[in-house]
């Protein structure tokens, strides 16, 4: 029992809860019945499906997979928070005492390599954010996926993702974080891909999963150099272990690559981790798959770009953060101008990344793939904050970060699930009623899973709309071709969806960094204070970062209000707007739907004030008297070693100024734009006469790097792929096959030659002297026993005898 | 080996120590097997003075006071008589089988208790012991048949050994309770565990089974099948005449007598009795007792008819030995169970007739459950039998399997 | 007590005897009566090491008893085979019994 | 080595036990041969008498002679081989031959050097020795040979269907 309330185990448990989730949907809910594409709204989307009958999860399994994953992330959400509220009472906690248990893991010769857990105050905030926004997800998962046939596969997979990601933040040693890593790249595969039907779906998960797997590969190079060179994995032996040795040994020794150009091992296996986190946090050159990867349900988008994946390689760098830093010859010291490699490649990236992503995103007009582009540039952030230095405003912006970006996803999903409800309405006004009563299966279905009986008319109704609209779809996809997520569709919102109108408001503030009172603000605003700070002191990198994330914060409260105003403001544009609702105030999915956003809500704006700095004018004293709370406790997750202690920027006034002013700027500009006269039905985007068209459409196919991209790589190696197969496969290989054929053909003719007189000779041969011998053998067996016995009566006196004379009893009896 | 009482005189009378113990054990053996060689003479007259009672006779009363020396005119007759040996006998086996089968009834005096003071000897094994030298009874018998190279003979010994080797399993497994409640074999001990409460009284069923397996052991009637005049004219002792065939004759009778002696001593307390720690008070108990089971064997001789031989092998095969090996379960559990509930005193030697109740009162319960199943089986199996009989099918069909 | 020895030789002489007896009695059930022999040769010893060299133990009398056990099963199963054999050849001589002769 | 009566009676048995084996292998008829067989266990029981195992002297002559003797003597019977005897032995020399030899061998190789000069294997190494009641509960506790036990109590079994099943007239159906 001692197990489960020892602190130091109880991390053990944090995962278990998902990934036993996992294996008991899949192995408990494997019963589908089989129901035609027609019956069903397909999530948020209409795949091609024609008339294929598609497994239907039956309603058993339906309650089954929801509670048993909603037992499971609820499960770790305890067992997590205890361990961290009991965490973060115990004062010296990351100085002295640090939770943590490990056990033997796989023997390699001579040394054992152990895997543990291990709770840090890096952890805690990670273990106290990830479960509750994941928590979050699957709720709103519920109502999401309330039609999808294969909800329980959803809940299954989305249960291995939360216990991959918990994996990750409890494992004490790289390895056991690569697993977690790499089991979330498996599974944002398969739920990328997860209306699998659907080409540009399954594509994107496949760009998502090669794009990831190239930084993953390059990752594990550095973990096995790493582990070359250390012996060990273990976070706290690698940085902390008798006070940073091995860091000196790893800042001493020169990289086996470009030793010469200065490289430590440490800057090397810096260089190829941080390779690994542009993959999975899609910073620049390989930002290409996130934005695809909104193909996946919403629910997954939030999950990925918020809570878990793009948030874990930000944190795996934080955790590395010391061997960044480095130590011994090659030492760097942010503070005083001094980067290494990674520092300095950190840094521009991710300015570089911020801007970047920023102006893709204020092109776009569908609602997710703004969304996603603000989390590229937002991930820029923080890896621009890691590069100067600045780690924990970088952990403390992955926080607020995790929190509104997925408060913002989760409402965009219920604004795409209002226009599909209010599609259905409309096609459903467009035909009567005919055929709306004939799928009470799927009613009663949903109904039943959901128990909530008192609401089945509602629902029953919804599912009639659902899937005599999705039947009409099919007839009439080629005439007009409706998009849910596109902002211009939409407008008006407001009043049809008030509870995702102010969540989403809340979210997109906070976004923009709306001054003082959301959780944004407090964040941005800490790293842009690091920047001046080092800027002010002339160090050019801080400069480049401060400018390029104060043009980048600008641009991002710019499209955010750009959103908003398209989305909530103005008038209907489309008779879809006009009809689109969560169908009703209380049926059970907009329930589901609604209460997530507005515990995120409340995350969104409060999260920010752990981390208001101690001097900051009244508030500072109001709310972090003593220093800000969130400070002491992160900066204790990495040990002073001098050159990586962060620095305390002391209040000035004006960085505070410049994110007030852009983040205000911003807002006013989109304002002005497109919320004091909203955009009527098909009037282009003011912004395309601004910024020109060719620039416009420029950013609105995210400067061509897609097509870049397919030029570079694809078609080479396709024209590789289609050389080998003409000329080397069928040429060279066939020929050669073709000629051993040939060969194999004359030896079979000789052997079959030789067969004649020499094998069959023998083979002949051979029985016949056995018939001989045998037959001088028989003798023997005369089938007398008596016989036998004697000869084994002889041959053990015999033997006897030979024993008794070597070992001497016969020479002398003594 | 300790030298004391006559051994230690005659080592002091100069003796070398081997020889006198040697000779001390001569005489102990003599004197223990003296007493069943007397009492057999007297027992024959019994035995012919109740058979003649039963039988609306006199019996012998000519010779001495109430015949009572008709025994030794018997005797000398025996003796006088011409000892005819077959041509065709094998002349070693013929003359040695009397001898065994004296000797092995003479045998397990050996170690039968007189008194609390009085035994041959007290051997840790003595009921091993007992039923070993008794099993050499059967040798005899074989022997005896084999050696006079006579047919009648030969199914004489047959017949004998079938049955003797048959009916010493239920025996065995009778003699297992004694034992397992004593928690000793030697026969002396299980005398003294019965102190408190004979255990007749606790397993009726397995005195019962001894009695009737003993009694098919000495062949007498209803298992006198061995000599079955009718059949086989006498059965395996047909050529034998003169004193061999009277030792024949005398191992029977003893045998007899030391079944009831056994019964007694395993069963019903041996010298148990008032007054039982002066010897010779002793004694008269062990004789009384024993010569209260010794007339009811008599009793069932004379008047019970003979069964044949199917019948009896029967009888032993799908009766006695399933109601031996049940009655061993039962007892055996119960006594354990007694025991870890503390209703049953772990050592029955010198245990008071107030610790033995409960054990008593259960094993009891359980004995007469088991008897009344087997009494109603029996009876139903009878009336099988006599239907099949008044339908004139042949009885084995009806009795066999 | 008299040495050791003693009851070695004396099984030693009982069992060569038996062997003797196995390999040339030519009737089967004298076989079988001296691999009891032999048996019992083995016994012997058993109880003789037992007594002499670890009488604190129980082994001795413990193996002495199982093979009791094997020789009678071994006679009963051995007269069985024996009265069938001779029930289908009427031989009980085991010369004769040479059907699986090559 | 005084002359007790310990040592009288080993005599006398092993003699007893030796003229029975003698008699077993050369007995021209096969009935005597059982009862030389019962002579020869006999001094063999007593021997283990002297060797302080009463409980298998008694457990010798109750199976052995009460039971596998009898055994004999039917089968001797049952299967006529006192008649169908012409001649005793085969091959007698050279199994004659075989038999000392490995007497010998055993004597000389392995007695002698090992027993015979060996001073302190001449005696008990202690007079204490295990009762029957040991034995009993060896074989009933489960940490000492309650599982032989167990399965020497199955191998009967097996041997008693076994038997039956070969012995048994083929022709009769069942």
């Amino acid at each position: 029992m001692q197990f489960f309330t020892d602190p130091n185990f109880q991390p053990w448990l944090i995962p278990l809860g998902p990934l036993l989730a996992f294996i008991i949907i899949t192995l408990a809910t494997n019963r589908a019945k089989l129901a035609p594409s027609g019956d069903m709204v397909y999530g948020g989307f209409r795949p091609p499906y024609g008339n294929m009958p598609v497994p239907v999860a039956t309603p058993w399994s339906r309650f089954l997979s929801i509670s048993v994953g909603l037992g499971g992330i609820i499960m770790s959400l305890l067992v997590s928070w205890s361990v961290v509220f009991r965490a973060i009472g115990d004062h010296d906690f990351g100085t002295s005492v640090v939770f943590g248990n490990s056990t033997d893991w796989l023997a390699n010769g001579t040394q054992m390599l152990r895997v543990g857990v291990l709770v840090d105050p890096l952890n805690a905030v990670m273990l106290f954010m990830v479960p509750i926004v994941v928590l979050c997800i699957f709720i709103y998962s519920i109502g999401y996926m309330a039609n999808d046939p294969r909800q329980s596969r959803f809940f299954a997979l989305i249960s291995l993702f939360a216990g991959a990601m918990l994996t990750l933040c409890v494992s004490d040693n790289l390895l056991f974080l690569f697993v977690g890593w790499e089991v979330m790249g498996l599974c944002s595969y398969l739920l990328i891909g997860f209306w699998f039907e659907k080409e540009s779906a399954y594509k994107a998960a496949i760009k998502a999963f090669t794009t990831t797997r190239v930084a993953d590969v390059i990752m594990l190079l550095g973990i096995v150099y790493l582990y070359h060179i250390t012996g060990t994995l273990n976070f706290r032996e690698i940085m902390y272990a008798n006070n940073g040795a091995l860091l000196e040994v790893l800042g001493n020794t020169p990289a086996i690559l470009f030793g010469s150009f200065g490289f430590s091992a440490a800057s090397l296996i810096g260089v190829f981790l941080i390779i690994g986190t542009i993959g999975k946090s899609a910073q620049f050159p390989l930002h290409v798959w996130l934005p695809d990867a909104m193909q996946g349900p919403t629910p997954v988008s939030a999950m990925i770009h918020a809570a878990a994946m793009v948030s874990a390689g930000i944190y795996a760098i934080i955790r590395m953060y010391p061997v960044f830093v480095g130590a011994g010859a090659f030492a760097a010291d942010p503070h005083h101008g001094l980067f290494t490699q990674p520092l300095m490649l950190m840094a521009l990236v991710g300015a570089f990344t911020a801007l970047f992503a920023a102006t893709m995103a204020v092109a776009q007009n569908d609602v997710k793939a703004v969304l996603a582009y603000s989390t590229i540039s937002q991930l820029g952030f923080m890896m621009a904050a890691l590069g100067i230095g600045a780690y924990v405003a970088a952990t403390f912006h992955l926080i607020t970060h995790a929190f509104f970006k997925a408060l913002l996803f989760l409402s965009s999903g219920s604004v795409i699930h209002a226009m599909e409800h209010g599609e259905h309405h409309v096609h459903e006004h467009g035909h009567g009623h005919d055929g709306g009563g004939g799928h009470g299966t799927a009613a009663a279905s949903t109904v039943h899973e959901h128990g909530a009986q008192d609401h089945s008319e509602t629902h029953d109704a919804h599912a009639g709309h659902d899937a005599h609209g999705h039947g009409e779809e099919h007839a009439a996809h080629d005439e007009h071709a409706f998009d849910p997520q596109d902002m211009m569709n939409m407008g008006g919102l407001r009043n049809k969806i008030p509870v995702t109108f102010y969540a989403f408001m809340i979210g997109g503030f906070s976004l923009a960094g709306f001054p003082l009172i959301t959780a944004g603000f407090w964040s941005k605003d800490e790293i842009l204070a690091d920047a001046w700070l080092g800027a002010t002191e002339g160090f050019g990198p801080h400069a480049f970062v401060f400018v390029m994330l104060a043009v980048a914060a600008f641009l991002t409260a710019f499209y955010t209000m750009r959103q908003l105003c398209l989305t909530f403001f103005g008038e209907a544009r489309t008779e879809e707007a006009a009809h689109a609702g969560l169908g009703g105030p209380n049926n059970i999915i907009s329930q589901t739907m609604q209460l997530p956003l507005i515990i995120l809500s409340f995350f969104a704006i409060f999260a920010g004030f752990v981390g208001v700095p101690k001097d900051f004018p009244i508030l500072g004293s109001i709310f972090s008297s003593g220093g800000s709370f969130f400070f002491h406790l992160v900066e204790r997750s990495v040990v002073p070693l001098g050159n990586i202690a962060p620095q305390h920027p002391a209040f000035n006034i004006f960085p505070v100024l410049v994110s007030f002013a852009v983040a205000l700027g911003g807002l006013y500009l989109g304002w002005v734009m497109y919320g004091r006269k909203p955009l009527k039905a098909g009037e282009p985007d003011p912004l395309i006469d601004i910024l020109g068209s060719s620039l416009h459409t420029t950013l609105k196919n995210r400067y061509y790097m897609d097509d870049l991209y397919t030029m570079l790589f694809v078609k080479p190696s396709q024209a590789i792929a289609n050389f080998i197969n003409v000329f080397i496969d069928k040429g060279l290989i066939d020929s050669i096959l073709h000629g051993i054929a040939r060969l194999a053909v004359w030896i079979g003719d000789f052997i079959k030659v030789l067969n004649l007189w020499l094998i069959d000779g023998v083979g002949d041969g051979i029985p016949r002297g056995i018939y001989r011998a045998g037959g001088w053998l028989r003798r023997t067996q005369s089938g007398r026993i008596q016989q036998y016995l004697l000869a084994v009566l002889i041959v053990a006196v015999l033997i006897g005898l030979v024993l008794a004379v070597t070992s001497g009893a016969l020479a002398a009896p003594r | 080996m300790d030298c004391t009482g006559l051994c230690d005189a005659l080592y002091k009378g100069g003796l070398d120590q081997g020889i006198a113990q040697f000779i001390s054990l001569l005489v102990g053996v003599l004197l223990v097997s003296g007493v069943p060689l007397i009492t057999v003479i007297l027992l024959i007259w019994v035995e012919r003075k109740i058979a003649a009672r039963i039988q609306d006779r006199i019996g012998p009363n000519r010779v001495g006071p109430f015949g009572l020396l008709q025994t030794f005119a018997d005797l000398l007759k025996l003796l006088i008589k011409e000892d005819i040996t077959p041509t065709a006998a094998d002349r070693l086996l013929y003359n040695a089988a009397p001898l065994v089968s004296f000797a092995s009834v003479l045998l397990i005096w050996g170690v039968i208790p007189y008194t609390p003071y009085h035994f041959g000897a007290n051997l840790e094994i003595g009921v091993l012991y007992m039923v070993a030298v008794a099993s050499l009874g059967t040798l005899s018998i074989m022997t005896a048949g084999w050696a006079s190279n006579n047919k009648y003979a030969l199914l004489g010994a047959f017949r004998v050994v079938a049955l003797l080797v048959s009916y010493e399993i239920p025996m065995v497994f009778s003699l297992l309770i004694p034992v397992l409640l004593a928690g000793s074999m030697s026969l002396v001990d299980i005398v003294h565990a019965q102190g408190g409460m004979w255990f007749g009284i606790m397993a009726p069923i397995s005195a019962v089974l001894f009695f009737i397996s003993a009694q098919a052991e000495t062949g007498r009637a209803p298992f006198d099948l061995i000599e079955a005049e009718s059949e086989l004219v006498a059965g395996f002792n047909i050529e034998y005449s003169g004193m061999k065939f009277g030792m024949f004759f005398a191992a029977e009778f003893l045998h007899v007598f030391t079944n009831a002696i056994l019964l007694v001593v395993f069963f019903f307390g041996g010298w148990f009795g008032p007054f039982w720690d002066k010897p010779l008070i002793a004694f008269m108990w062990l004789g009384l007792k024993a010569s209260v089971f010794y007339f009811i064997s008599l009793w069932i001789r004379n008047t019970v008819p003979r069964l044949r031989i199917d019948q009896v092998m029967w009888f032993n095969w799908f009766r006695l030995v399933p109601l031996s090996i049940a009655n061993v379960i039962v007892i055996a559990t119960l006594v354990k169970i007694m025991q870890l509930i503390n209703l049953a005193p772990r050592n029955l030697i010198g245990a008071s007739f107030i610790e033995m109740l409960p054990l008593t009162i259960v094993l009891l319960a359980a004995n007469v459950a088991m008897g009344l199943v087997i009494v109603g089986q029996l009876r139903t199996t009878g009336r099988a039998v006599r239907m099949a009989a008044q339908n004139r099918t042949p009885v084995t069909a009806a009795v066999g399997d | 007590m008299v040495p050791l020895w003693f009851y070695l030789i004396v099984a030693a002489a009982l069992f060569s005897m038996g062997t003797f007896g196995v390999l040339s009695r030519r009737n089967g059930v004298a076989v079988l009566m001296s691999v009891e022999l032999m048996l019992n040769a083995v016994n012997i010893n058993l109880v003789a090491f037992w007594r002499y060299l670890t009488p604190e133990k129980i082994n001795g009398m413990a193996f002495a008893a199982f093979v009791f056990v094997v020789a009678a099963a071994e006679a009963a199963v051995g007269l069985a085979i024996i009265i069938s054999v001779y029930r289908n050849r009427h031989s009980v001589i085991p010369e004769e019994a040479d059907t699986l002769r090559g | 080595m005084e002359i007790t009566i310990i040592t009288i009676a080993f005599i006398v048995f092993s003699l007893i036990s030796l003229v029975g084996a003698y008699g077993v292998v050369t007995c021209h008829n096969l009935f005597r041969g059982t009862i030389w067989l019962m002579v020869s266990l006999f001094g063999a029981a007593g021997m283990f008498v002297l060797l302080s195992a009463p409980f298998l002297a008694a457990v010798q002559v109750l199976v052995y002679i009460g039971a596998i003797a009898i055994l004999f003597t039917f089968a001797v019977m049952l299967t006529r081989s006192v008649s169908n005897l012409k001649t005793r032995f085969n091959r007698l020399n050279i199994n004659i031959a075989a038999a000392v030899a490995l007497f010998a061998l055993l004597v000389v190789g392995i007695i002698a050097p090992v027993f015979i000069s060996n001073p302190n294997l001449q005696q008990p190494i202690s007079t204490v020795t295990r009762t029957t009641i040991d034995l009993g509960e060896s074989f009933g506790s489960g940490n000492s040979f309650a599982l032989p036990f167990e399965v020497a109590s199955l191998l009967l079994t097996a041997t008693m269907i076994g038997a039956i099943v070969i012995a048994r007239e083929t022709d009769d159906e069942v």
